[in-house]
């Protein structure tokens, strides 16, 4: 595991798939004193979807790092997140993230902003596992907001 | 010269280019075949900051990078 | 533990804090390869509020397994849902459920609905645990919908 | 006779009435000082079913439930 932790920061990065269980149960532990009534975590599991085996990811931390760090300054809400690289077979976990709020509303309203704002911008490269080959799932692909100045 | 990072489904290795803006930079790139599916689709990051104009001046040393199409979780 | 299981149905009810950890890993374990794409749970955390030391509920089971039992025929999402009753101390929690979906969106949308209609209809009763008292939270507690037929 | 429960913060012990309607057990409640409060805020169930209406007939055996307001979670 590697962690970035820059000012508070809390996203982690795994080599597979993410251990959903030991990762949520510190972070409840560390946040369930601290004022929050609810706690919300989203879980992305690999689905059995097309026969494949597993997805594959690759990521580009440095910009990864700065697009989690928008969502570090909220005023009524913390959020943390954890993502694999590399192989994450079925019935795994790739995409693991919580938000914490006093009120239960307001969570509701981050986790969905947040979720989308990521699938929109993380720096995240998807492929299929397929009869042992890697092949980019084009078709859930989308460009980056600010892609096409190249056309 | 300037670094040039192609991530994710793009499988050319890094390169390095000598010019001056994104826009030099642009037509160098399109003088590569296979990337030219990618190009439409791919955000750029110099030094590892999201740009939105092809104006945006390079120089000697800058880490420029090309984004495709991401899907993340 | 009571585990009430009415066709198919997940609902548990504890003595005490509800042993979130456990009680997700168990659920995870066993939907995570089932094709749902999104488990998002809900954590209910109880807050150190107003000085207390902690909640305590009351709650009518017969009543509360049919109103769960309305949310088990979703085509498109399953649901599971545990809480308390009895003194659960601050930190630890009392109302845990998560919802599982093929796809992130309808998760969204079903955590919400529930969770709202839970606090809406749910037959439960809150209480504040403020220095050895057990204290009705009439400020928080809200009529039924089909209340005042007395009036 | 009707049994009569009175759930959560309502202090008081379970009670039989002799009532064939919802609407004659209403009479009886009122006569219950420590009720008075509760009475406007509270649903009704009768054999685990919430009711909308006073007519509502009950016959002996029945089970019902007076629901003060509620808050979980």
């Amino acid at each position: 595991m590697e962690s970035g932790k820059l000012n508070n920061m809390v996203l982690e990065i795994y080599k597979g798939g993410v251990p959903v269980m030991d990762v949520l149960n510190r972070w409840y532990d560390e946040f369930k004193l601290e004022g929050y009534g609810a706690m919300i975590p989203f879980i992305g599991i690999v689905r059995p979807d097309n026969g494949i085996d597993g997805l594959s990811f690759d990521l580009y931390l440095p910009l990864l790092t700065k697009w989690f760090e928008k969502w570090q300054n909220l005023p009524d809400c913390k959020i943390t997140m954890a993502h694999s690289f590399g192989d994450v077979m079925v019935g795994e976990t790739s995409f693991l993230c919580a938000v914490y709020t006093k009120h239960r509303r307001e969570g509701f309203k981050y986790l969905e902003e947040f979720v989308e704002d990521f699938k929109a911008n993380a720096p995240i490269w998807k492929y299929d596992l397929k009869n042992g080959k890697r092949i980019f799932a084009s078709d859930r692909a989308k460009p980056l907001p600010q892609s096409g100045i190249l056309k | 010269m300037v670094s040039v990072e192609f991530l994710g489904p793009i499988q050319i290795d890094k390169k390095e280019f000598d010019v001056k803006s994104v826009r030099e930079l642009k037509d160098e790139l399109y003088k590569i075949p296979e990337l030219e599916d990618w190009l439409i689709s791919c955000a750029i990051a110099v030094n590892d900051k999201i740009i939105e104009s092809l104006d945006t001046p390079l120089k000697d040393g800058d880490k420029v990078v090309l984004l495709p199409p991401v899907c993340g979780g």
